[in-house]
Formats: structure tokens, sequence, C-alpha cells
């Protein structure tokens, strides 16, 4: 009676019964009047939650523990040029998506321009390191107070807008940030700014040190990220995405919240930039265009939207597919076009989607048979 | 002033290439609500679909008017452009209507690779001439230059206009549209049968498309597998300023684009054209948030 | 791979002295430039047949390694990765500037030299790297022939258009600042966007600006279409295009009306030398195709890494590499004799002016 | 007695719709007023303009002798004004505690580094949030799973959470919108017993109901409102005998409707009167 | 009588949550029946099986003598079954005369959904005054009034009515039910779920009471009325 290609919920469990229409399940859980763009998922009823969910155990410090330590031990397993590189991208590409995925995951806002703060912090650091000379380390200060400008910048005016204007707002100021990184003559033009330094002499292969301080950041970002998403600001950024209005009701200032969600969004851009920069040495506009959004977006929602591991699993599979697929020439982007198609078929809800839960402290301790509240 | 006017005809020349992808667009979006991002490349496809069909029947061709064919081919093309949107809807987007509304993006993006590269592959990445090209005569209009190619391409841009306007407004079909985007679920309960609706929504905004694709490979004489791309954006983008999910919008947004390229281009130089546009439209938004004809309902509590 | 300390790098070129002969390519294969990849690679593939044909360099053979490099900085350097782990001795590839940018570092660390057939951006040698040489005409050497033409040609008012690029804008800012140093007025200059179809605001500027001679740096994908629109504005002066804007589709996409007369100016090619023709026919039996954009010079860059090793007497070392590719003096190819110059571009970069006379461009005599 | 809410001529109009229309009240401390009045009449709509979603295009409103007019709703539920909406605004893919959870947004005390770096103060914080939320969903009487996503819960638990998440904002005002609607009789007894411990609590209750049993029963004063002014006010048996009332909320147009609509007011003074009697049992039962 | 409707022994999960066990009932040419049962009881659950949104594991559902059980909604909505959802869900964006118009979505005479239209203009005037206003601007009586106009449009002979009243004031709830019984003695059979059980009885042939997915008790009106359960439970003594 089941229908096989019915999409399945994450825990495996069965949907409501099948139904005539596509559509019709589809709709159960959504409210038309307010299109928060991070959606609502599969008729959730079923959905079960069991005490060990997913973001519980990325959160728990052994977890963080075993991440650093398999990053800091990736060179010795394989320190290959390649290896390296490629294992370096893909972290910074992580850094990215965990970024992103407090805007889009965390508050619902959906953002085509991420690259732009990206370009913000590699520009930022390049140039400081580049054409006056600041050592890299020293440029990370300048990099945040930039993104954040830039994050208020183009916030301020659009963060009150509904979520396909604020997309096309975002993606026109990311193309802004292109073009006009492209026009400038201090940004390099076309050719960008190349000979950037990297983090130092460590007595190590350059390449080698560069993919361990990326890991270094990038797992403390992770960890941030996820830790962000559980607390006060993390909890009013979900309510955020899933009823403003009744947000407003709790008394939380939707507008300053999307704000933070959009402000550190921009922060962990810029610093991948940085990184990105180191690990590129040269940087040019092409790098920071629409598709780069577009894919750094791709990891979140592949992922799973609002789900720590899922992001870092997706940006994984976004950054390193494609490399895979590298022999494969002009089928290279066919097969990635199919795949992603069938993955989302297969898994609608991303990869390893969030599971709203509660940790196991949270549990009724006794139940009180008489309330005593004071107010 | 001739070069006034002559910068407003070029603005609308461009808009109506923007239009005639942004309807589509803006169609699928009002009823799913999806940013379909491998609309552009079914305009894309609907180039190639015309470019073979016109190699093949060259010889057939040969004889009779390039219009004539061209016409005979653009509506072949429609609908084999507009049966791709339909296939497409069924494989790619259909099995996620009860997913998130971005995981849809994602497969709209990867249709998007599939179909470029399908066709990269298939066609070789080399750009293509196409067979037959419309020129012509010209009309000067007070000093200001417009062919009679870019005349007849206006008029059917504002006819289909007209057309899909009545078409959603007026009409049973338009009205279930409307409905779809609003609540799916009580549509089945008017007896509108949703997944059909929404299929002739993408076979219309397909066929759309492809004529448009077509129409570009007969008036700038060449296609390539990525020529989607910058449309679909620039589609996308002029369906938001006219209110997205609005035909109308679509259409109007798609000139204002138009008319900003021109004059962005004329003021500050064609690479700060789009920095223009862009910065006008995060402007304009912030002081009109639903665009020039979206609906503005205060949102009820 | 090799160990983490700084010096170990992961090419030991000494190891495999016995073994083959490696190049790198790193070409377009995907994105927007994808047209280009096959072209470079196959002119590659082409010079190590025939030398692998007549017994390769001391009895090694040579092997070609293609990398994709999509025209984006990331895939390219890791691409450069790729080919460092996999062991190259020397890099002839190498098409985006900023794409080939990042890559010089790669190569660098690993003591790879670098030939780069088609990137010719100034800033690829702004660092002074010793591993890297042009073995395409830079654009300066293009941008003074256009230069020299504009003004041997009487023109008043000059428009210069470029892609915005860093490989075309390059080339219309130096000619632009030798056109004024020759008192040539340079009536409009401007930036289009690849990839678009519709060129009508650059066409009413340059119309608007009166100018008589047109110089177009960028492809010849968005060249055919300038062109057309140009013609079909009523635009009655000269055009010229660069060299990356050399190809028949260009005369395809223009329309032959539209593009005859157009000029262009290209380094040497076989196109245009005499017996030329032959090499082109030992193309097509080999691909089935014609030869395309940079296809010679990465048949030359390939036979001057083969006489690299020669010169070094057998060896791939890096450093003995370079040494002998300095000290390469009078080697023949497409472009004429080869000496490499103190920035290690080439010195007789000889820029022809070609114009396009039925459904090809040829010399202009 | 003093008033915690000063309406003054309130009106707010959408497009021709004069939606409220000079509508003056006062709401006073601790007690319970119930807003009744025809459909569209005005009632969600000045609970809007109260709680800051809607501008009022003239009129003033003063919170605890503040003036609150045309604020922004997060800052007016920050001053101390919570509502339920007629139609459930829960959060409805998180749980039920993280829900409870939103209401004492404004009074945790703990800021984005705190989270980042799990301090002590973040920890002592949530365990506050957790504690408080269970206390308020017991105050409430949600028996459902508390960690699950609220959408699974029945909707009568629905209803409840929805209150317990507004009073862990812990309240001067609470503005309730219907909370009645799609109740059984069993479930309004126990919305019934609720209110009562809520205004225990010392919060002042507005209450927009069409159940008139309930309504009865439970306010202290009743506002009634037409045509988005108010016609009506008073206690619960001055209104119940009000003609103006009788006129424009129970009908008078047509002879059956009135007839009918009197016998539905005459079942609810019934109940009205049963539950009293009641009351007075259990008051007395419990005086002993 | 023959029966428009006959629900046998139909069991309907979501998941793990079983929320139909066995449920069967009929419904009477020209019968007014009604539904009772706690929140959760399952009510909603069995008229969305009907009209095809949901699908049950087990059991038939015949309408006017056809097997209806795998029939999609839009097939059944073509056979005179109108099913008015719990919550009104009108079209927010739409005016309200067009929500009207939609109601009509499956007749092809547009004379006939304009004279229907007209006759609800009629009934419910308020409807009338706001017939330009968007419907998600409406109050909550207005938009109810509005659900159920829209269903009258189709030329309902089986109207299945799911909450009409709640939220409405109690005027309105006297006018709504009058609606239901002109509704019904024009000729349509009426499946009403209520929760003001007092109304419901009043106007209702028959009844049936669900709790936990089963059918616990039916009878008429006049029985169900006096059943101390029903009493205890959904009147109130
Ligand atoms: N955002 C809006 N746009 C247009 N009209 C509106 C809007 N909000 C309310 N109205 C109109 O204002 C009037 C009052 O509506 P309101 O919701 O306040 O009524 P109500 O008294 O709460 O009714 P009910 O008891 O039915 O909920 C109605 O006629 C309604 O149509
Ligand atoms: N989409 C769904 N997914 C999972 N469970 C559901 C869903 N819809 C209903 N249920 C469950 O099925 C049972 C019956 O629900 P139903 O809505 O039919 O009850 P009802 O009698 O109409 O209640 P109410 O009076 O609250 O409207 C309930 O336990 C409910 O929680
Ligand atoms: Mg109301
Ligand atoms: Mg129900």
């Amino acid at each position: 009676m089941t229908d096989p290609s019915l999409p399945r919920d994450p825990a495996g469990t069965q949907l409501p019964p099948e139904e005539s229409s596509a559509y019709v399940r589809a709709v159960e859980t959504k409210q038309p009047a307010n299109v928060a763009p991070a959606g609502t998922g599969l008729t959730p009823a079923a959905k079960g939650h069991g005490p060990t969910s997913a973001s519980r155990v990325v959160s728990s410090p052994w977890f963080a523990v075993a991440i650093v330590v398999l990053a800091i031990a990736l060179p010795f397993i394989d320190s290959g040029a390649y290896t390296l590189r490629i294992a370096t991208d893909a972290l910074i590409f992580v850094m990215l998506a965990v970024g992103l995925n407090v805007v889009v995951g965390y508050c619902g806002l959906l953002d085509l321009g991420y690259a732009a703060f990206f370009a913000i912090g590699a520009y930022t650091a390049g140039l400081l390191s580049t054409t006056f000379g600041w050592p890299i380390i020293a440029t990370i200060p300048a990099v945040v107070v930039m993104a954040v400008v830039g994050g208020l910048v183009i916030g301020a005016p659009t963060l009150r807008l509904r979520s396909d204007y604020l997309a096309i707002v975002t993606l026109g100021f990311g193309e802004i940030i292109r073009i006009t990184a492209n026009n400038l003559d201090i940004t390099g033009g076309p050719n960008g700014l190349f000979g950037i330094p990297d983090f130092g002499d460590f007595g190590y292969r350059s390449d080698v040190t560069i993919y361990w301080f990326t890991a270094v950041v990038v797992s403390l970002a992770v960890i941030a990220s996820s830790r962000l998403g559980r607390g006060r600001l993390g909890r009013a950024w979900r309510f955020v995405r899933e009823d403003e209005d009744a947000a407003e009701a709790m008394g939380i200032h939707t507008y300053k919240v999307k704000f933070a969600a959009y402000v550190t969004g921009a922060i962990f851009g810029g610093l991948a930039g940085v990184l990105f920069a180191v690990h590129q040495t040269a940087i040019s506009p092409p790098s920071f265009n629409f598709l780069w959004s577009a894919l750094i977006l791709m990891a979140v929602v592949l992922g799973g939207m609002g789900s720590t591991p899922g992001v870092v699993v997706g940006a994984l599979v976004i950054s390193l597919l494609p490399e895979l697929l590298r022999g494969a020439e002009n089928w290279r982007y066919l097969v990635f076009g199919v795949l992603l198609i069938v993955v989302m078929i297969f898994r609608p809800q991303g990869i390893w989607p969030h599971t709203p839960s509660e940790p196991a402290s949270a549990a009724r301790r006794e139940p009180d048979p008489q309330p005593e509240v004071t107010a | 002033m001739d070069y006034v006017l002559q910068l407003i005809l070029n603005g609308l020349f461009v808009g109506t290439f923007y239009a005639l992808v942004a309807l589509g667009y803006s169609m699928v979006y009002g009823i799913i609500k999806l940013l379909n991002f491998a609309h552009g490349d079914i305009y894309m496809l609907g180039g190639f679909v015309g470019f073979t069909l016109l190699t093949v029947g060259s010889g057939a061709l040969a004889g009779g008017g390039g219009i004539i064919a061209l016409v005979v081919v653009m509506a072949l093309a429609m609908v084999a452009t507009g049966l791709v949107g339909l296939v497409l809807e069924r494989v790619a987007y259909r099995p996620l209507r009860s997913a998130p509304r971005l995981s849809v993006l994602i497969t709209a993006v990867g249709a998007s690779f599939a179909l470029e590269y399908g066709v990269a592959v298939g066609y070789g990445p080399n750009p293509r001439a196409y067979p037959v090209t419309v020129g012509g005569g010209a009309v000067h209009l007070l000093g200001a230059r417009i062919t009679y190619a870019q005349l007849v391409m206006m008029a059917i841009a504002v006819i289909l206009m007209f057309g899909l306007d009545t078409l959603v407004r007026r009409t049973r079909s338009g009205r279930a549209m409307r409905a779809i985007s609003q609540d799916p679920r009580a549509c089945l309960l008017m007896g509108v049968n949703v997944d059909q609706v929404i299929s002739r929504t993408f076979f219309i905004g397909s066929a759309l498309a492809g004529a448009a694709g077509v129409m570009a490979g007969a008036y700038y004489g060449k296609i390539d597998f990525l020529m989607g791309f910058i449309i679909g954006l620039k589609a996308f983008t002029a369906a938001v300023i006219g209110g997205i999910g609005n035909i109308r919008g679509a259409v109007l947004g798609a000139i204002v684009l138009g008319l900003l390229e021109s004059f962005g281009t004329a003021w500050l130089g064609s690479q700060w054209r789009d920095v223009f546009a862009f910065a006008f439209l995060i402007l304009f938004l912030t002081v009109r948030p639903t665009g020039l004809l979206g609906e503005r309902v205060t949102e009820r509590v | 791979g090799g160990g983490l300390k700084e010096g170990s790098s992961s090419n030991d070129s000494g190891e495999d002295a016995k073994g083959d002969i490696k190049l790198g390519m790193l070409t377009p294969l995907s994105g927007s430039s994808a047209a280009i990849g096959p072209y470079m690679k196959n002119g590659a593939q082409l010079a190590v047949d025939e030398i692998n044909a007549a017994g390769g360099v001391d009895g090694r053979k040579l092997a070609l390694t293609v990398e994709d490099e999509a025209c984006d900085p990331k895939t390219a350097a890791a691409g450069a990765a790729k080919l460092v782990t996999a062991g190259i001795n020397v890099s002839v590839g190498g098409y985006c500037s900023s794409a080939t940018l990042p890559t010089l570092s790669i190569f660098g660390k690993a003591d790879i030299p670098m030939l780069i057939p088609a990137a010719n951006s100034a800033d690829l040698l702004k660092s002074k790297l010793k591993n890297v040489f042009l073995v395409n005409g830079t654009g300066i050497q293009q941008s003074q022939a256009a230069s020299d033409f504009i003004k041997s040609k009487g023109s008043k008012a000059v428009a210069l258009l470029d892609d915005n690029t860093s490989y075309s804008k390059d080339i219309t800012t130096r000619t632009a600042d030798n056109l004024k140093n020759a008192g040539v007025a340079v009536a409009n200059k401007q930036s289009v966007t690849a990839g678009e179809s519709d060129y009508s605001g650059a066409v009413t500027a340059v119309m608007r600006a009166k100018a008589d001679f047109v110089y177009w740096t960028g492809y010849y994908q968005e060249g055919g279409l300038l062109i057309k629109q140009l013609r079909s504005a009523g635009y009655k002066g000269d055009i010229m295009v660069a060299d990356g804007a050399v190809d028949k589709k260009l005369v395809e996409i223009a329309g032959q009306a539209n593009a005859q007369g157009t000029y262009a100016t290209m380094t040497q090619t076989p196109a245009t030398i005499p017996g030329g023709d032959a090499w082109i026919a030992k193309y097509k039996k080999a691909f089935g195709s014609d030869p395309g954009p940079y296809s010679p010079q990465a048949y030359d860059a390939v036979r001057i890494a083969a006489e690299a090793v020669k010169e070094a007497k057998g060896s791939t070392k890096g450093e003995d590499l370079i040494t002998a590719l300095e000290g390469i003096d009078g080697f023949q190819i497409f472009s004429g004799k080869l000496k490499f110059t103190p920035e290690h571009t080439l010195s007789e970069g000889g820029f022809d002016i070609l114009v396009v006379k039925g459904d090809d461009f040829a010399l202009n005599s | 007695m003093n008033a915690v809410l000063e309406c003054r001529d309130l009106a707010v109009a959408f497009g021709g719709v004069r939606a409220v229309d000079g509508l003056s009240f006062d709401v006073h401390e601790g007690e319970v007023l119930s807003v009744i009045g025809p459909n569209g009449a005005g009632k969600t709509s000045a609970f809007n303009c109260i709680t800051g979603f809607y501008k009022p295009t003239s009129g003033s409103v003063s919170f605890r002798g503040a003036d609150i007019t045309g604020g922004r709703p997060a800052n007016i539920a920050a001053a101390g004004i919570a509502r339920t909406f007629q139609n459930l605004r829960l959060f409805g893919d998180l749980t039920v505690l993280d829900n409870v959870r939103a209401g004492m947004h404004v009074r945790l005390r703990q800021n984005a580094f705190d989270a980042i770096l799990r301090t002590p103060r973040y920890r002592r914080s949530e365990q506050v949030a957790t504690d408080e939320s269970h206390r308020w969903l017991d105050f409430v009487g949600v028996r459902s799973d508390r960690t699950t996503q609220v959408r699974n819960l029945p909707y009568g638990e629905q209803r409840r959470v929805e209150i317990a998440r507004a009073l862990a904002r812990e309240p001067q005002m609470l503005l309730l919108d219907e909370p009645a609607a799609g109740l059984n009789h069993g479930e309004k007894e126990e919305l019934l017993a609720l209110l009562r411990r809520i205004s225990d609590l010392g919060t002042a209750v507005v209450l927009i109901e069409h159940d008139m049993g309930l309504v009865m029963e439970v306010s202290q004063r009743i506002v009634v409102i037409s045509y988005g002014k108010a016609i009506a006010e008073g206690t619960p048996a001055q209104i119940r005998t009000d003609p103006a009332v009788i006129e424009a909320y129970l009908g008078a147009e047509d002879a059956e409707a009135r007839s009918e609509a009197e016998q539905i007011a005459a079942e609810q003074a019934e109940e009205l009167r049963a539950h009293e009697n009641r009351a007075r049992s259990s008051a007395q039962e419990e005086g002993r | 009588m023959t029966n428009v409707l006959e629900v046998d022994a139909v069991d309907v999960a979501y998941g793990k949550v079983q929320a139909l066990t066995g449920v069967s009932l009929t419904v009477g040419e020209g019968e007014v029946v009604s539904l009772l049962g706690n929140n959760g009881a399952g009510k909603s659950t069995t008229v969305s099986t009907i009209s095809g949104l949901v699908r049950p594991q087990q059991g038939t559902v015949t309408a006017f003598g056809r097997d209806i059980t795998r029939a999609t909604p839009w097939s059944i909505v073509e056979q005179g079954l109108i099913h008015v959802p719990e919550g009104r869900r009108i079209f927010s964006r739409l005016t309200v005369h067009e929500n009207l118009l939609l109601g009509g979505y499956t007749i092809k005479d547009n004379s006939l959904i304009e004279s229907r239209v007209r006759e609800v203009y009629d009934l419910l005037p308020r409807l009338a005054d706001r017939r330009a206003q968007q419907g998600g601007t409406l109050s909550g009586g207005e938009q109810q009034m509005l659900a159920i106009g829209r269903a009258m449009i189709a030329g309902p002979r089986l109207i299945m009515l799911d909450e009409p009243t709640m939220g409405l004031a109690p005027l309105v709830v006297a006018q709504v039910m009058e609606t239901i019984a002109a509704i019904n003695s024009a000729g349509a059979s009426v499946l009403l779920i209520e929760q003001n059980a007092r109304a419901a009885l009043k106007v209702a042939h028959r009844g049936y009471v669900l709790d936990s997915g089963r059918v616990t008790l039916t009878g008429t009106a006049a029985e169900l009325a006096r059943d101390p359960q029903v009493v205890e439970a959904y009147l109130g003594k």
C-alpha cells in the first residue's frame, strides 16, 4: 500500500496515508500567507525523536574533539599536495556553509549573494597584506569590521523585505560587490590580487600549515555555529523563521534578530574569505560570482537546513563531488546536476535534516501536581 | 533627443526579451512559489531545438520564405520545450512538493546544470550560428532607429502578455492557478485537479521560453549552451521588480530593467551597468517592498 | 606523498630520471570557455605524438596529463595541485589569466617550470617568479601592434571594447595608453559583459562617439555579435579584433557580409606562415577538426619543453630546465625564433595583422 | 480601581472599511474583561491596535501610564502585554518546550557569547528556561509529550500551549482572542478554571469570546463592540439585559432570528446560573 | 430511503497514529447527520477520508451508489460531494467574489454559477457588501460564511461541514444553522461536525458519536440528546 517512491521522513517512519495528489502532502503543513523561505517539512506528526539526536551528538564536546583530531591528523595520513588542497578547499566551503546556515537555516532568510561577504573578506585580507604589507593575521580584525559594515549596509534597508524580494536584493548585492571588484584598480581589476602571503613560516610545508590553520578555525566555527543555534538568540532565529508575527508578540524584535543572523553570517563569510585568500594566494572576481552563492546555498539545503552536521556533510559533498568528477569534462556538471536531483528526490529534507528535539536534561524532572507559580 | 530616444528603444527591445522569459518565470513562481532556475535553460533549449529543426529541415525550407519556416519552427520548438517543462516538473519538482521550499531550488539548479551540460555534451561547447536570421529594414523615428524585426518581436511580447494576463485574471484556469498558489489543498476541495493545472502552467511557461529562445537565435544569430544563464537571472530580477507572480508586473519589470540597463550603459559605461541596475533595484525595493505591481496586503494577524 | 617539513616537495623529479617526461596542462574543459580546452589539448597532444614517434627525447617518451581549469581559480588551483601530485616535470597549460595566477605559486613551490601558451596578462610576470614563461605574445606586444596599425589607418576616433576579463581589458588599457601617446583620440572605451546577446548599449555608445575604428579584444562569441550589431546599426568604419576572436566562427556568427574586411591582431599562426598548411592538415587528420585558438601555442609549448629537456642534458630538475629555457636561442616556433626576454616573454612575438576574406581570416597584405 | 490599559478613540481603517472607529475602553488591574460583539465588529482589530500589529490611524493607547500608541509589537510585548491569536500561531515545527521558551525570551539573561562558550551563566539561564516552561505547561494543564513538535498535539492542547507561551512572558495583561473556539463543553469548563487561575496571579485578562456562557461566568466587566465602537459596558448582569446589546449582538431585524437568538441567550443565561450555583457551593465547600 | 453515503469499516493511520478504526456510517437521502466527538476523536479525518484527501488503509466509501474509496478529490467534487473544511481555508488573496466563483470550478455553465452566486449573496448579504475585498482580510465570522457560501455554488448533493460555527457570534450560529436547514430542505443531504452539540442536534435527524477513532454511539437526534453520556460530555447537563 505504501508507495516506495514517496519520500520518507528521516526517522524512517511512514508518511501519512498515501494521498491522491502530491500537493496534498505539501500543503498540510504550510501556511500560504506567510511563506517562510525555510518552509516546513513533511507532515511531521509521524516523526519520532529519539533522545540521540544528531545535533546533540555534534554539539557534544567529544564530537568536536574527534573532528579536530581527525582534521589535524589528515596530513599524517596523506600529505599529497592535491589531497591537502581539496581538503582545505572543502573545509573553507564548510565554513561558508555553516555561516550561511545561520542566515538561511536558522533564521529563514533567503540569501542568494552570500559570496559577497566571502569576497569582502578575501579582498580586505588580500589588499591589506599585499598593497599595505600587513601580516595576514593582522588583517582579521579588519575583515570582521568590513564584513559587519557590509552586513549593515545591505541588511539595514532590506531585511524587512519578504523572502523572495530579499533573495533578489542579496543576489544584486553579490553582483554589485563582484562587479565593483572587477572594475576598480585598487582591487586589481579582473585579475584581482595575487601574491597573498601565508600565515608565516612554522617549519612545515606552507600548504600543511595553511591546512592546519584552516582545520582549527573551521572546527571552531562549526562548533560555534552549532552552539549559537541552541541558545536564546538561536531560538529567536527559529521563532522568526517559523512565524514573525508570533515572534514579535513574544517581545522578539524580529528586525534586530534577523540582523544578528545576517551579520553573523557575514562574519563567517568574511573569515572564510581570509582563509581562501591565503590558500589561493591569488583572488579574482570570478571566484565570487553568483554560481558560488548558489553552490553554498545548495550545500546548506542539500545537507539539511538548520542542521549543523547536515550542512557540514552537504558542504563536503558540494565541494568534493565536482572535484571527484573532474575527469568527466563537460559531463561533469551534467552528472553533478542529475545527482543533485536524485539526492533531493530521495532525501527531500536534506541528507541529514534537522530534527527539532530537546536535550535529555529538558525532560520534566518531577511533575508538579499542584503548580505554584509566582508572576 | 534622438540619442535619448535611441536609448529608450534599446531598453524597450532588450526588455522585450527579458519579458518573454520573465513571463514564464513569474507564472511558475506564481503558482508553486518555485524560483525555477532552470527556466533560462529552457530558453536556451528552445534556441537549440530551433537550430536543429532549421538545420535538418533546411533542404525542405530552402525554397520557402525564411520567416514562414521560422514561424513553423518556433511553434514546434514551443511544443518541444513545453514538453520538456512538463517532464522537468514531473521528474524534478513534483516529488518534492512536500519538501521545504528551498529543496526544490536545489533540483532546479540541478536541472539547470543538467540541461546546460546535456546540450554541451550533445552539441559541443562551441557556439552555433543560426541558419536563418531575421534582418530586414529599419524604421527611423526622430533620428532613432528600430528594425522591423524588433518591432515584430515587441508586438509578440505585448500580445502574449495580454493573452496570459487575461488567462490568469479572467478565466477559470487562471483563477485556479492563483488559488493553488495560496492553498492547494483547499483547491482540491473545490474540484481542481491541482497537478494538472500545475503541469499546464509549466507547459505554457516553458513554451514561452522556448519561443523566446528561437527568436533570440534568429535575431542575434548565435546560440550557446550557457545563453540561458544570464537571461535567467535577468528574468528573475525583472519578475521581482514587477512584483513576482504578477503577469503584467513581469513585463513591466522587464521593460524597466531593460531601460535601466540602457541608461546605465549610457551614463556610467557598460562595466557599471549591472551595478547601476541592481543598486536601483535595491533602493526601489526598500521604498516599495513588493515591486511595481506586487500586491500589498496588510497581513492579518 | 612527501614529508610535512618545508622543502620536502612531492615532486622529486630526480627519482624517475629514467621514466617518461611528464607534461601537465591546465585548460578549460568545462564552464563558459569549455570550447577552448580541446583546441589546446589537441595542439599539445599533436606535438607529444610527433616527438614520441621520432623517438622521444633522449629515448624518453613524453606523457601529457590534462586537467580542467574551468576558467575558475579554485578549480585551476586544485588541478595544479593534482598535476604536482602526479609528478609532472613541466606545465604547458594556462588559459584564463585569473585562473592561472593562483597556480603560479603551486607550481613554483614544487619547482616546476611553466610554459604558458594562452594566458598572457602582464600580472603573471609581476611576481617575477623564475619558473614562469609566456609562450604567447603578451598584451604589451599585441597592443603595440594594434595601436601601430590603428595609427597607420589614420583613424580620428577610436572605440576600444573589452569583455571585462583580464586578458581583454589588459589589451584595451595598453592600447589606449599607446594611442594617447601617439596622439590618436580614444573616443570610447568600455567593457561589456560576456555571455549576453544584446550589445545595443555598447553599439549606441560607439555610434554616438562617432568612432571610425572599433577594436574588440574579447572572444569571437561576443565579437561576432558585436560586429553584426554594429553593422546593422549602420556603423561604416573599420573593425579590428584581437587574437582571442580569430576564429572562423566569428565570421559565421557575424555573417559573412558583415564580417568582410574585419582586421585582427594575431601572432603568427600556421594559417599565416608559409608551410603552415601542412601542419593544419596534420592536425585535421589527427583530430578530425580544424585547429582553433591556441592550438599552435600549445603545440609549441610542448616542443619547447622537449627542447629544454634536451638542452638540460636529460635532467628534468626544475632549475636545470629553467636555465635551459633561458638559454634557448633560435629554436623555431610558429611566432618566429624563440629567445626569452629577461622577463620570460617572447622576444620575437611578432604580431601580424589579419583580415577577413570570405569565410576566414587571412594575412593582410 | 487603577486602569492598566486605556484606549482612547482608537480608529483603524482598511480601504473603505473602518474596522475600529473611535473605540474607547479601560482595563483595570487584575480584572477579567470580556470584549464581545458581532463578527467583524473590530474586536481582533482592536487587539491588533493595542499590540502594535496595526497602526491606529487615530486615538491612543496607554499602558500603565506610558503611551504605547503605534509602537512596535515587540516593544509592546516587552512592556508587559501578552496575547494569543484567533487562529493559532504556534511555532509548529518547534518543540512544545521551545514554544514556551519563546515567551521567556525577553527575560532570559544570556548573550551569544555565553551560548558559544557555554558559560555557567548560559547553563543556568537555560535550566531556568526549561524549568519555568515546565511549570507554565503544568499551570495550563498540558498533558502531552513536551519534547515533540507542537504541531503533533491535539488542537485543545495547542490552545493551552499558546496560553502557556503568553503566560511565560509574565505579563501584566493578557489578551486572549477566542480561546474557547473549537473546544467542546468539557474543555470549556477546563478553560474556565484556567482563566480563574490566571486571574488569581494578578494578571489582567482581556477576553474576546463568542461563548456567552463562558463570558458571563468569568468576566468582571464586559465591553460590547459594534461597528468598531463600544456600544455598552458593564457587569455581566447589566450587559445581559442591555437592549442595545441584544440589538447589536443577538440580532433584532428578523423576528425569527430574534426568537432563536433569545432562546440561545436564555439557554446560556440558564447555564450561567447553574455555574454560579456550582461556584457558590464549591466556594462554600472550600470555606469550610 | 436510499443512502447517499456509506462509509464501511474504515481504518486510517497517520504514520504510527491510528486515527480511525473500523468507522462505519451512513447518510440517507435528504438527511442531516451530525458527527460528535472530542478534540482529536477523528471527525475531521473521517470527512477528509470521504472527500479523498486522505486514503484509508481499510474499508470502503460509497457515494451515490459508487465506490469512491480510491477516487481523486476532484472527481468526488464533480459528483456533488462537497467538503467545507475545518478552519475555513479561504483563498486569502482572491476576492470574496472570486472565492465564490472558484466554488463553481466543476460547473461548466457560467450562467448557472452566476445565478448561484446571486443566491448566496441574497442569503448572506454581508458577503455581498464585501464582494471585492480580499478573502484574507475578512473577519473570522465573515470567512466562515464565505466558506459555506462557496460550497453552495457547486450545487452539492451531499455537503459535509467541519465545525462551521466555530468562532461565530450567537446570532450567526443560528443563521448558519438555518442556512444548513435551508440547504437541506432544498434537497441536499448534510453531514455536520459540530462542537456545539446542542445546536447540531437541533437540526440533525440522526447522529454518531466518535471516540478515539471509533463510533461509540449512534441514534436519532432525540435519542442522542437524551443519552446520559452525550449529555455529560457534549451538552453539559
Ligand atoms: N488587514 C485588513 N484588511 C482589510 N480589512 C480588514 C483587515 N483586518 C480587518 N479587516 C476588516 O475589519 C473588520 C473587523 O475585523 P476584525 O477581525 O477585527 O473582526 P472581529 O470583531 O474580530 O470579528 P470575529 O469575531 O469574526 O473574529 C472586518 O470587516 C474585516 O473585514
Ligand atoms: N496530518 C496529521 N498527521 C498526523 N496525525 C494527525 C494528522 N491529522 C490528524 N492527526 C491525528 O489524528 C487524530 C484525529 O484527528 P482529527 O483531526 O480527525 O480529529 P477531530 O475529531 O477532527 O478533532 P478536532 O475537534 O480537534 O478537530 C488526532 O489524534 C490527530 O492528532
Ligand atoms: Mg476576531
Ligand atoms: Mg477536526
